[in-house]
């Protein structure tokens, strides 16, 4: 790559979901391999502090795109009714998963009745919890979540102060590495709730409406960049241990290793990124019934531009 | 000059001054005398536009005194020297403030004047408490103003430099005539300087009798007329304890 | 006349506020308006309440524990060299540490409980307590210090009846900068793990996204330090009037 | 003897917390062991050391900006009693606000380079220094301030050659309080959005279980902190030579 | 009780005294005078322990004297009064820091007797000068030791005051005799209260000469026998100004 000057390229502000794990990798891959510059865009990656404010920074024109839970997305487009869009699906399944450590007495769902779990007010996890309680047949109620900054959950649930944790599947060799060589054992939501998507790729409807073209391409590029990623982890761990020094090559590389079957699911023959409206009607319709968004109040319309996404 | 029209003033339940009624004409020189306590420093206050009596008002220049005054200078009890500054500077402040232009040459002067050539560069802490008044004393000469008060300028003086500042004091106030009201508590020291002697009442203070002192200038201490005036000013006081 | 000023400013604030939201169209989710942060309040008040109190409760406790353990080691700094120092600095370097950056370890020992909301209190309060308690001894008039002297008190008298008496105007400074401080040390602790709480209503609500609901949360919080504030205002009243006229003697 | 001591409490320190970490076996992910954290350092010291210059510069930056700003502030304040009366309570509230919840609106508005992190210490900062050198200019003595009026002296000469030069030991306590708080409102401002700096170590380090990283930039904080404090004393006995006795006039 | 041996003090290149040689004896009563600035205070300081002379040293009671001692007070220059306690309070300061046990009634006769009655629980900026002088008086009284250190404590007082306190002292003195150092500016109060007068040169301050005042006492002023001591020790202090 590398023919255009920067100074004929599309200047686009992106931001991760939530700093610069090997999760969010993917985007300093399409930027090291040209992707990006191939697209005709000069991409900036700022590292994101989580779903709820990259939506507000997106919407409030601060970066063109950036990455946030799918599930947080449509809350937060149903009560805030924010100018914001997803135009891919990062993950075709949810990352979202209760993790706990071997031996510490969780080893199936069933297990989580009368624990204590630490997680985010307001992740997704605990957001959907009772859809995932009620789909392994236990009562939500008897699971008690404590509130808790999600940098300090690995060591809460390694100092044993939480039975488990809510965590990102991905999170697993994070949370091994402080419980110094203990197992964790991963619950994923996605085992029990099929339907539910992971991260999206959000944008503002101004950009959706009136630069479709550029949607269109920073899109392609950056699933370009995601599929790269998943293809050769290695790899990706060593580009983002370049950009970002203080980040690990070998558990970047694990989480992204961990990441692929979720962004393209065993069976999964859809491309990547793809989004389709049944399935985020279901997830609405599921966030109804957990108590998420009150009845009615978002269609999948409102916060997907189905037009824009892959597929 | 100076008109005090039966001035009085109470502190939170203590009544320091009780009626004073004094005139001061212009380029008279008035001492003020009266026991510790009878409101000597309110009066000045009072005079400089610093505190507003509670009852009666003080006319300078004909006009009511409302807010201190540039053509008013007050020389404090206590040295009140800005900490910070060297001792040429704190001289200097006046000048400064009023805007005066150009006055080293005479602040160096005025401290050579009373024995402080030598210590322009030193700060107020490094020195002694009568180095300290006289610092003040030459802050308040480089003001240059028409009305002069004073408050017990040479009190932590030794003699023969209160003798030589006297005299200074006198040579001045020939040069250059001004308005003062002088408070002290050497009755000789009031005989030597003033037209006239004003003695106080113990708090609250009154105007208990006003002694003029009809001799020739330029005055020395020692003098038998003066020690006659002193005699009468100290009959005067004693009546006043009694 | 007292009462009518702040009432004014806070007027004109929120005025302020009222009329940027709508001149400028600022995004309710990125700045409700005061209508939006009143409303929000007027859904859930006794709730509100009570988690106002939590978060009260904290931050009291915690400044009372740093004035407890502040005044002692002002008192050691200012009494030994040695200990100064040795220990000013680390001191210093302690109170570089982004409280947030050191949660975990706190809720780690100090459990989810209101241990750990306390300490993060103390974490933010003790450092200006102890620096403006060592400034305001440390500035005693040489007169005074000499009197003490040369009545041959003991260290005790000196500092207890002439520093520590010399230093209350600036010990209050420092009071007040830290019970500000307090609060936001309390939301802070609260931030990193708690059930209860204002911080925990704001962090709560910033992950659903209920922005005025935060809003009235913050709104709760400077009402809370607005009212420590001046009650520790009206104590100095009591407690220091010979340097309320400002005096010198 | 003056170099040895702060080394000799450095040195303490440290002891204890290796001592602690091998004693009481503390878990390294919760706090890692001196060497751990050395260890850390010296893997990455060009890169943290860079990332150290960005964090001072936005400190800097941002404190100073606060004094430009507090300074004046504190001018009206004690100026005017109806505007203290007016916007004091203000500020109070202002303080209580936790930054870290605002961070949304302070990226839109100042973006993610260094204008929201000047902002953050701008927020963190002035509150010490407004409080402070409004309390060092009230505290002018009577005598001081009866003198300048007898000179029928303006507002502003009683301001500038008077109470700013009797606060100025008082504004130095504000100051030192301000300039470590001015590091972590760096840091707070970093966590928020941001692509170096120490605040940005420690944020992505912290939640990818590398507590030793973290610790080391938190080490590094603590240096900044304590050498822009010790910057602070030594200006202030540049710049304050009289009240370094402790005289009094 | 009280010796000097070549007591000499240096300020940061201000030479403030140059070799004293003294010897107070038991149940003396000394007066010291001489120029503003001469170091008077420094010497005062330096027996009191507060200041370590540059050169030579000062036994007090046979003992060198390197630090403050509870037998030795002094009475300072300036009133030094602490602004947040009550005038009572003020006075009581040594009682409490020495342990003297109770001493409210004898406060109050202090208080009453330096003419400060019913000023009791006024905090001292409610004070004039010379008010706060006589409290500052009062507590180094109240500390009742074997060894007075005063300096200029009558200054800013009133003629009449100042005859009355320095009675108060004489009577005092003759019930329970103190050994007394007591720098002055005023030569008649020196003869008045002194068994001898020590003259300083001018800075740096060097014993000029000594002056014995042989009279008998109870002594008043304007006694012909005191005047002739007086014009004896001006002449000697007019001496050192040549
Ligand atoms: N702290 C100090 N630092 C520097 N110089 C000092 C200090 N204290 C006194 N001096 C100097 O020492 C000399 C003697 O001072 P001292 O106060 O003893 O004089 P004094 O005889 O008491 O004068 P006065 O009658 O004016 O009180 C003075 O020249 C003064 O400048
Ligand atoms: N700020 C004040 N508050 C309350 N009372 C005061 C105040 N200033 C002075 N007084 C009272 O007013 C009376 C007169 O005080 P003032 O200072 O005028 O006396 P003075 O004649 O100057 O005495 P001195 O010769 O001792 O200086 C005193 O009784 C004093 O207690
Ligand atoms: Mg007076
Ligand atoms: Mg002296």
């Amino acid at each position: 790559g590398g023919a255009e000057p920067a100074g004929s390229r599309t200047e686009v502000d992106y931001l991760t979901s939530f700093s610069t794990f090997g999760r969010d990798a993917y985007a300093y891959v399409a930027q090291e391999k040209g992707f990006f510059e191939q697209a005709g865009l000069d991409v900036t990656i700022t590292p994101g502090t989580g779903s709820v404010d990259v939506l507000k920074l997106v919407a409030g024109g601060r970066a063109d795109f950036g990455v946030a839970d799918f599930t947080a997305t449509a809350i937060t487009a149903a009560k805030e009714e924010l100018p914001v869009t997803v135009v891919a699906a990062v993950q075709q399944r949810s990352l979202a998963a209760i993790v706990a450590l071997e031996g510490g007495g969780i080893a199936r769902p069933a297990d989580l009745a009368g624990k204590r779990i630490g997680d985010q007010p307001g992740s997704t996890n605990q957001v959907m919890f009772p859809v995932y309680a009620k789909a392994a047949g236990i009562d939500p109620a008897r699971v008690e979540f404590v509130p808790s900054a999600p940098p300090a959950l690995p060591q809460l649930l390694a100092a044993g102060q939480v039975d488990g944790i809510g965590q990102f599947v991905v999170g697993k060799p994070l949370v091994e590495a402080a419980a110094k060589g203990r197992k964790a054992v991963v619950l994923p939501y996605g085992d029990l709730v099929p339907d539910l998507y992971g991260n999206a790729l959000v944008t503002s409807k101004d950009i959706a409406a009136n630069r479709s073209e550029l949607a269109r391409a920073f899109t392609g590029a950056l699933l370009k960049g995601l599929e790269y990623s998943i293809q050769h982890p290695e790899e990706t761990g060593t580009i983002l241990k370049k950009h970002q020094p203080a980040q690990d090559a070998g558990v970047a590389a694990a989480e992204v290793g961990l990441m692929a079957p979720y962004v393209r699911p065993a069976g999964f023959t859809g491309r990547i990124g793809e989004l389709t409206e049944p399935r985020v009607e279901r997830i609405v319709r599921t966030l109804v019934e957990a108590g998420a968004v009150p009845d009615g109040s978002v269609r999948p319309g409102d916060f997907v531009s189905f037009g824009l996404a892959p597929g | 000059m100076i008109a005090f029209q039966r001035v009085a003033h109470t502190f939170g339940g203590v009544r320091a001054l009780a009626g004073i009624d004094l005139e001061v004409a212009e380029h008279e020189f008035v001492a003020v005398i009266g026991r510790s306590g009878c409101g000597k420093s309110t009066l000045l206050r009072i005079a400089a536009g610093l505190l507003t009596p509670s009852r009666g008002r003080v006319l300078v220049a004909g006009e009511e005194v409302t807010a201190p005054c540039r053509d008013v200078s007050l020389m404090f009890q206590r040295p009140a020297l800005l900490p910070w500054r060297s001792v040429l500077a704190n001289v200097l402040l006046p000048a400064e403030v009023l805007g005066l232009g150009e006055q080293r040459s005479r602040a160096h002067e005025l401290l050579e004047l009373v024995g402080l050539g030598g210590f322009e560069e030193r700060l107020p802490h490094e020195l002694s408490g009568g180095m300290q008044q006289r610092v003040s004393l030459c802050r308040s000469l480089l003001q240059d103003p028409g009305v002069m008060l004073m408050d017990e300028p040479f009190s932590a003086l030794d003699a023969i430099t209160r003798t030589e500042l006297s005299e200074e004091l006198q040579r001045i106030q020939r040069e250059q005539p001004r308005t003062v009201l002088f408070v002290t508590h050497s009755v000789d020291e009031a005989v030597l300087l003033a037209d006239r002697v004003v003695v106080l009442s113990p708090r609250p203070g009154r105007v208990h009798e006003i002694t003029d002192v009809p001799l020739a200038r330029p005055r020395a201490l020692g003098r038998a007329e003066l020690d006659e005036v002193s005699r009468a000013v100290r009959a005067s006081l004693g009546e006043v304890t009694a | 006349m007292k009462a009518v000023l702040p009432v004014l400013g806070l007027l004109a604030i929120v005025g302020a506020w009222w009329l940027a939201t709508i001149v400028f169209r600022v995004d309710p989710f990125l700045l409700p308006s005061p209508g939006d942060v009143a409303g929000s309040f007027l859904e859930l008040p006794g709730y509100l309440l009570e988690q106002t109190l939590v978060t009260s409760w904290e931050a009291v406790a915690g400044f009372a524990l740093s004035v407890v353990i502040g005044v002692p080691i002002a008192l050691l700094v200012v009494g030994s060299t040695v200990l100064e120092r040795m220990f000013y600095p680390l001191l210093v370097a302690l109170n570089a540490v982004p409280k947030i950056a050191v949660a975990p370890l706190v809720v780690v020992w100090f459990g989810f409980g209101i241990g750990s909301k306390v300490l993060m209190v103390v974490l933010v309060c003790i450092f200006p307590i102890v620096i403006s308690t060592a400034s305001g001894m440390r500035s005693t008039p040489n007169e005074l210090v000499e009197l003490f002297r040369s009545l041959a008190a003991s260290r005790a008298h000196e500092f207890f009846k002439l520093r520590l008496w010399h230093a209350l105007p600036q010990i209050f400074v420092g009071l007040k900068v830290s019970i500000t401080l307090a609060v936001v040390g309390a939301v802070i602790g609260e931030f990193v793990g708690a059930r209860a709480g204002l911080g925990y209503v704001i962090s709560t609500s910033g992950a659903s996204a209920d922005t005025s609901l935060a809003f009235a949360a913050m709104a709760l919080l400077a009402v809370v330090s607005v009212v420590l504030f001046y009650a520790l205002v009206l104590l100095e009243r009591k407690l220091v009037p010979w340097a309320e006229e400002r005096r010198v003697v």
